[in-house]
C-alpha cells in the first residue's frame, strides 16, 4: 500500500524548496528594488547594458545559465575561489547555490514587476517631497516605495514562483545532492526519468501548487489590505 | 530675506520675462489664467530650469544659468503650497503634515504645530488619508504641510482657491502675521483682488509671460493703467491707516494721511496699523459735505486724474492727503456733476463697504 | 526520410552513423524518458533508441502503440574518472580519496548512468561511505563537465563520454558483472520502408564500427 | 426635466441627508469646505452609492435603494466637470474634447463645438497634452469636454475656482445662456456668492451634511437666517427687473417690482429680463430722498425686519414693492436713525455697486 | 577552419525559435490583457482560482509544465484529439506546439507586468471617461489601454524574452524535431551532448543575447517616444 504521504525525502525537498526560494527572494529584493529604480529613473551611461544583463538569465536557456554560473562561482572559478578563502563561504554544490541560481532566474521578473511599478508613480508627489527637504533616498524610502508596494509584492511573488519552480539552472549549478541541493523541481524530474513513478510527481506537483496559491492569496490579502487604506487619493 | 527673481525661458506659446526682487513679506503674483504664474513659482522651487538668469536668496545663490548653478529643490528650503495639492496618498493627515520634521530633522515647535492646526480646522483629520478627504480639506492639509517645514521663502500657488468664504477669512489673519512677523519673503498667485489686496506688500502683474508692473500693492492697485488687470468689480485701491479710537457700539475710528475713517470691526489695540482696501465701487463722489446718510465716512480730496473705461464709466484717481483712492461712477453722474481734473470733491465711504476681508492688520 | 528518437548520450556518434545512412535522418534528442512519452502520446517517431530498455518496455505495454521490432543494439561500459590533480588511481581508493572532495554522477534514482552506477558501488559495498559525496546531475554529461572543469574531482561515466573529453583521466573501468548489463534498445515504430530499413541499418558494419569507434560496445547476446 | 435628489449616506464624520428637486435651471449647491457638494454631486453622476433613497430624472429612476436600481454612470448623460480636471493624460487637448463624441458616437454640431472652443478660449491649445497646460488651462478644457458631450444634466464642482476674474466674465454668461436656452438641469458647485447670485435659480444650503436651506436664490439670498453661511461680504439680495430704456450715456434703465433702477451697462434689447444682486453692504439707507450724490438709484421701502450681528453691525431687510433688499449697516447707524420695524425708508445703491458680474440675464 | 557564421541547422533553430517567440507572444498578449484586467479590476468568484492558474507554469519545473501539455494536448490527448479532428489543428510536434508551450510559460510574465500597470491607473480617469458616456470597453480601449502602453511593451518583452529561453516545457511537449521543434535552446541543449561543439553553444547563446537585447532596446525607445508625449498629466 502506498502512502498518500510524501516520502522522507520528498520532505525534505520540499522544505529545502522553501528555504531556497524564500532566501533567494527575500536576499535579492533590496538589490532588485535598487536597480529598478535605476532602471526607471536613473540617467546614467550603460543603463541598456544593466538593462540587458539583468534580463539575460531570462533569454538563455537555464543549462546555460547554470553553466555560466558554474564557471564564475564554481570551486575553480575566479569568484567562488575568492569567495572561498576569503569567507569560507561556498555555493558550489550548497543550498546556498541553489539559492544563488534561484535568485538569478528569478531577478528579471523582480525588476521588471517593480520598474513597472516605479515608472507609474507621479513624479509630481517626489517633486513636492524635495521642496519638504527630503533627500533622495528619504523620498524614496518614505514615498516611492510605499507607493510601489503592491509592485513589490507582485514581483515578490513572482519571484518566489519562480525560484520554487526553477530546475535548470540549479541542477547544472549545483547538482542534485538530497538534503542540500535536491529541490522539489530536482525531485519532480527524477522522478519522471523513471516509468511508473507518477504518483510521486503528482503528490510533489500538488504541493507545489498549495504553496503557491497560497502565497498568492497572502500576497493578494497584503496588497488589497494596505490598498483599502490608500486607495488612490 | 531678499530672494531676487530675475530670469528668462521660453514656454509653449509665450516667453516668460521676470525681473524682481521680494523682499520679506507677500509678493503677489498677479495675472490671467495661463500668464506664467506657476513657472514663475516652479523656477523659484527649483522645479523649473530657467533658460537664462538667476534666483538668489541673500547670499544664496539658487540658480545661475551662467555659472551653471541650480541648486537641488530640497536645499532650498522653501515650503511650496502646490495648485494641486500633492499630498502623499499613502500616509495619514498627520504623516502628511510631520514629513518635513522628519525630512529635515527638524526640532518639534508645538505651540507652532497646534497653532497651524487649529487655525486651518485639520485637527479633526488628523488619522485620515487623503483619499477620505474632501476638496478644500486636501487644500488645507497642503498649507499646513507647507507652513511646519519651517521654510525660509514660502511659495503659495492660490492656497485659497478652493476654500470657502468663511474658511478664507479664518487663515487670511493667520497669513497676515506670518508676513509680518517673520522674516519670510512669500510668493503668492491668486486670482483673488481682494486677497492680494489684504495681503500684498508688492504686486508683480504678469501678462502672457510679461512683466507688466511691478511696485508696493497701494501704486499698483490705485494706477489707472493696472485696472484692466484686476477687474472692474474688484478693484480699487490699498490704504494704510493707525486705529485712533474703539468705541463703544464697535465701530473703529481710524487716521489714514487722508483723513479719518470709521471701521465697524473692533480693533482693541489703538495705534495699531491696519490697512484698508477701499473698492472704486465703494467710493460716491459728492460736491459738498451729504448730511443725513448712513455712510460715515467722507473724506474731502481732489480729482487727480480721470479715465473712461468701457461701457460708460469712469474711473477717477482721487488724491486724499498723500493717499490715492479710486472711484468708479457712470459717465452719466460724471456729467451730472461735471467733474474735472484739480476739482476738489468729497469721497463718500459707507463703513461697511471696507469689507471685513479687506480690513487687514498690518504690524508696524 | 526517417524520424528517429534518440537518447541524447547517442549523438556524436549517432550523427556520423545518419550521415552513412542512404536516406535523409530526421533525430530528436531528448531524455529517454520524455521521448518514450512522446511517442505514446502520438509522436511521429519512426525508430526509437533508447538509452535504457525499461521505457521500450513502457511503449511495449501501451495499447496505442504498436512496437514492429526491438532489439538490443548498443552497449556501455562505466570508468571512473578523475580530474588532472586527483589522488585516488583505482575504484577501491574512491572512499579514502573522497574526504572533502566529490564523486559526481547522474541521477542514480532517475538516469541509467547513475542507476547503474550506483549499482556497482552497492555491489562493491563502496556505496554507503561514498553516498555523502556524491553529486548527482540530470544527465552524464553534465558528470563529465563538472569533473572536466575540475569542479569535482571524481566522476563514474560511460566510457563513450570518458573518450570526448580530454583534459581528465580514466582511472578504472568499472566490472560489468557489477550492475545489470547497460543496454541500449532500438523499438522500431513506423511501418514505412525506410523505417526499416533505418532499423536494419543500426545493426550494419557500417554503423557498428562508427558506434565502436565511440567507445560503445555491441551488445551481449541474450 | 426635473431632477430629483433624495437621499442619506454615512460619510466620515457626519452623516449626508438631502432631499431637493432641480428643474431645468442652475441649482447652487453652497456650504463650506468638507460641507457634503461634491458626494452629492457624486451621487447624481452615479459614483457615489448613497444608502438610502432614490434618484430620478423625470421618469428615468438613476437609482433606487429598496429596487435595488443603480444605473451605470455611462448611461446617466450627464456631464460632470469635477473639481480636479480629470484630463486624460494620454490625449490631446482636441482629443479629450472629442472623447464624448466618439465614446456616445453623436453626430458634429460644428457651430456649437467652436461656440464653446471660443468662450473657453481653448482653440490655441487644441494640439497640446494636458500636462503642458496650466491649472486654468487644465480646467477650462474640462468644462469644454462637459458641454460638448450634449448631456441631459450638467453637474459643475466648482468649475471656475481656478480662473481668474477676466475668464469667470467671459464664461459666466454662456452658463447663463446654457440655463436659460437648454432644458437642462445644472447642478453648480461653487464657493462663490456672486457666482451663484448670478447663475442660481435656486440654492441648497449644506451645513455639515444637513440641507439647511432649499428655495429660490431670491429667497435664500434675502434671508436672514442664510446671512451667516454666505459670508458677510459677498452677501445682499437677487432682484428680478426688466429693461425699460437704454439711454445715450449707456446708462439702462430697468424696472424691478419694487421701483426703478440706473444700471451702467447697455443692454440693447427693451423688455429684457436681467437679474441684480444687491451686496447689503452696497446699500444705504436714508430718511429722506438725497439730493446732489452721484448715487443715481433710490427706492423707497419698508423694514421688514432686523437683525444685530457679531462686530456691532446690523443686517436690515427691506420690503421694497414685492421685492426683498437687504441692507447691512453699523449699529452707530443705526441708533443715529433710529430704525425700526415698519418704518419707511430709502434704499440709496450707486449704480455701479450693482457689480458687473452680479448683472445676468435672465430668460423670460 | 570554422566559420564564424553558423551552421544551416542552427540558423534553422534561429529562425524557428524567433517564429515560435513572436507567435507566443503577439497571440497570447490580447488574452494576457483581459485576463490581468480581470484580476485587477474584475470582482468575480473564482477570480483567485483564475490567479493561481495563471501562475501555475511559473511555479511548476517547466518539465512538469510540458509533461501536462503533453498529457492535454498531444495527438492521443482530448484536447488535442478534438482539436485535430474539428479543425484538423496539430499541436503536438509541431511548431505551433512550441508556440503553445512557450506562450504557457510567458503567460504568468505577461499578465503580471499589465496587472500592475493597470492597477496603477488613476480609476478617477476611467471614472471621468464613464461620466462621458464610455463603455467599459471603450474606456478601456481608449484611456486604460494607452495608459498602460509602458507596462504592455514592458510585459511583452518579457513574455518574449521568455519564450526565447524556453527549454524544458518545450522539449517535453513538443520534442527536440530539427526545423519542427528545434529551437534555440533545444539546439544548445542538443549541441551540449557532443564534445566539440562549443563553439556552436557559444554562438547560439551570442545571438540569443543579440537577439534579446535588440528588442528590449526597441521596446525601451517605444516607451521613451510615447512617454515623451503624454507624461504625467
Ligand atoms: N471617500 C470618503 N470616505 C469617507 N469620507 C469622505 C470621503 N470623501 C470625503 N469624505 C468626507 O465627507 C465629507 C464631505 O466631502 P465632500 O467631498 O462631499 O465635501 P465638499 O462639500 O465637496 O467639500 P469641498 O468644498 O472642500 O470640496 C468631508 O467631511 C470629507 O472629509
Ligand atoms: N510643461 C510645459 N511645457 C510647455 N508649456 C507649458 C508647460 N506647462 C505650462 N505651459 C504653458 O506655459 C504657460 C504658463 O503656464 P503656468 O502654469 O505658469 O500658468 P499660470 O499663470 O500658473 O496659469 P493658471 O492660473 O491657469 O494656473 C501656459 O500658457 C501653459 O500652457
Ligand atoms: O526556462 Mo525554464 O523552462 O523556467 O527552466
Ligand atoms: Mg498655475
Ligand atoms: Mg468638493
Amino acid at each position: 500500500m502506498e502512502s498518500v504521504f510524501l516520502s522522507p525525502e520528498s520532505w525534505t525537498a520540499v522544505f529545502l524548496s522553501l528555504r531556497v526560494s524564500l532566501v533567494a527572494t527575500l536576499l535579492s529584493l533590496p538589490l532588485a528594488i535598487w536597480v529598478a529604480h535605476l532602471l526607471a529613473r536613473g540617467r546614467f551611461r550603460g543603463k541598456q547594458v544593466l538593462n540587458a544583463l539583468v534580463h539575460l538569465p531570462l533569454v538563455l536557456p537555464p543549462v546555460v545559465t547554470g553553466y555560466l554560473l558554474l564557471l564564475t562561482y564554481g570551486r575553480r572559478a575566479p569568484i567562488g575561489q575568492f569567495l572561498e578563502h576569503s569567507f569560507g563561504f561556498v555555493l558550489a554544490f550548497r543550498w546556498t547555490g541553489a539559492a544563488l541560481a534561484a535568485a538569478v532566474m528569478a531577478f528579471p521578473l523582480m525588476v521588471r514587476a517593480i520598474r513597472i511599478a516605479i515608472e507609474t508613480v507621479d513624479p509630481k508627489l517626489e517633486e513636492a517631497a524635495a521642496t519638504l527637504g527630503a533627500s533622495r533616498w528619504f523620498t524614496f524610502r518614505h514615498v516611492t516605495l510605499p507607493l510601489i508596494f503592491p509592485g513589490v509584492i507582485a514581483g515578490s511573488v513572482l519571484g518566489w514562483a519562480k525560484a520554487m519552480g526553477e530546475f535548470g539552472a540549479t541542477i547544472t549549478f549545483v547538482s542534485n545532492i538530497p538534503g542540500q541541493t535536491q529541490t522539489v523541481p530536482s525531485a519532480i524530474y527524477a522522478a519522471l526519468q523513471v516509468p511508473g513513478r507518477e504518483s510521486e510527481v503528482l503528490k510533489l506537483v500538488l504541493i507545489s501548487v498549495v504553496l503557491a496559491v497560497g502565497a498568492l492569496l497572502v500576497s493578494e490579502w497584503l496588497v488589497r489590505r494596505r490598498r483599502k487604506k490608500v486607495d488612490a487619493a | 530675506m531678499t530672494l531676487n527673481v530675475a530670469i528668462t525661458t521660453v514656454l509653449k506659446g509665450f516667453d516668460l520675462d521676470v525681473n524682481f526682487a521680494a523682499e520679506r513679506g507677500v509678493t503677489a503674483i498677479f495675472g490671467a489664467s495661463g500668464a506664467g504664474k506657476t513657472t514663475v513659482i516652479n523656477a523659484v522651487a527649483g522645479l523649473h530650469r530657467p533658460d537664462q538668469g538667476t534666483i538668489t536668496l541673500d547670499n544664496d545663490t539658487f540658480f545661475a544659468a551662467d555659472r551653471g548653478i541650480n541648486v537641488p529643490v530640497a536645499d532650498r528650503r522653501l515650503g511650496y503650497v502646490f495648485q494641486d495639492h500633492r499630498l502623499f496618498p499613502n500616509m495619514t493627515v498627520a504623516q502628511n503634515l510631520s514629513f518635513a520634521k522628519k525630512a529635515r530633522g527638524l526640532r518639534q515647535d508645538g505651540q507652532h504645530h497646534s497653532a497651524v492646526l487649529e487655525i486651518l480646522g485639520i485637527a479633526p483629520l488628523l488619522g485620515r488619508y487623503p483619499t477620505d478627504l474632501s476638496g478644500g480639506e486636501k487644500q488645507r492639509v497642503a498649507i499646513g504641510r507647507a507652513l511646519l517645514s519651517q521654510p525660509k521663502v514660502l511659495l503659495l500657488d492660490e492656497p485659497l482657491a478652493s476654500l470657502d468664504h468663511a474658511r478664507r477669512l479664518e487663515i487670511l489673519p493667520y497669513l497676515e502675521r506670518l508676513r509680518d512677523h517673520s522674516d519670510l519673503p512669500i510668493l503668492y498667485v491668486s486670482h483673488s483682488v481682494s486677497e492680494v489686496a489684504r495681503l500684498a506688500n508688492q504686486v508683480v502683474l504678469l501678462d502672457r509671460g510679461r512683466q507688466i508692473q511691478v511696485g508696493p500693492v497701494t501704486e499698483v492697485f490705485s494706477d489707472l493703467d493696472a485696472a484692466q488687470f484686476l477687474g472692474r468689480d474688484d478693484h480699487g485701491a490699498v490704504l494704510f491707516a493707525k486705529v485712533v479710537a474703539t468705541h463703544a457700539d464697535g465701530v473703529t475710528e481710524v487716521q489714514s494721511s487722508g483723513g479719518r475713517l470709521f471701521v465697524n470691526q473692533t480693533v482693541s489695540s489703538a495705534n495699531k496699523r491696519i490697512r484698508l482696501r477701499i473698492r472704486a465701487q465703494d467710493v460716491m463722489l459728492s460736491l459738498s459735505r451729504p448730511e443725513g446718510l448712513s455712510a460715515l465716512n467722507v473724506l474731502p480730496c481732489v480729482i487727480a486724474d480721470i479715465r473712461s473705461e468701457a461701457k460708460n464709466s469712469v474711473l477717477v484717481q482721487l488724491a486724499c492727503g498723500p493717499d490715492r483712492l479710486l472711484s468708479r461712477i457712470t459717465e452719466r453722474s460724471r456729467q451730472h456733476l461735471n467733474l474735472q481734473i484739480g476739482m476738489p470733491i468729497f469721497a463718500v465711504l459707507k463703513t461697511v463697504s471696507m469689507a471685513q476681508e479687506a480690513i487687514g492688520f498690518q504690524a508696524g | 526520410e526517417v524520424t528517429v528518437f534518440a537518447a541524447a548520450s547517442l549523438r556524436g556518434a549517432l550523427d556520423e552513423v545518419n550521415a552513412r545512412f542512404d536516406g535523409k535522418v530526421i533525430v530528436s534528442y531528448a531524455s529517454s524518458a520524455a521521448l518514450a512519452r512522446q511517442i505514446a502520446q502520438g509522436a511521429p517517431a519512426d525508430v526509437f533508441l533508447s538509452a535504457s530498455p525499461e521505457w521500450v518496455a513502457f511503449l511495449k505495454d501501451d495499447p496505442f502503440v504498436e512496437l514492429m521490432n526491438v532489439t538490443d543494439i548498443l552497449s556501455n561500459q562505466l570508468v571512473l574518472i578523475a580530474s588532472e590533480t586527483a589522488q585516488a588511481t583505482n575504484i577501491q581508493d574512491l572512499p579514502s580519496a573522497l574526504s572533502g572532495r566529490n564523486l559526481a554522477l547522474a541521477l542514480t534514482t532517475a538516469v541509467p548512468a547513475g542507476i547503474y552506477a550506483r549499482e556497482a558501488l552497492e555491489t562493491m559495498g563502496l556505496w554507503p561511505q561514498i553516498a555523502p559525496h556524491s553529486v548527482e546531475t540530470d544527465n552524464v554529461r553534465a558528470a563529465l563537465a563538472l569533473v572536466a572543469l575540475g569542479e569535482v574531482d571524481y566522476g563514474i561515466v560511460y566510457q563513450t563520454d570518458a573518450l570526448t573529453q580530454k583534459n581528465l583521466r580514466v582511472l578504472d573501468v568499472i566490472a560489468a558483472d557489477t550492475h545489470q548489463p547497460i543496454r541500449y534498445v532500438a523499438a522500431q515504430i513506423g511501418t514505412g520502408a525506410d523505417a526499416a530499413r533505418y532499423f536494419q541499418f543500426l545493426s550494419d558494419p557500417t554503423a557498428q564500427a562508427i558506434f565502436m569507434a565511440h567507445g560503445f560496445a555491441l551488445p551481449e547476446a541474450e
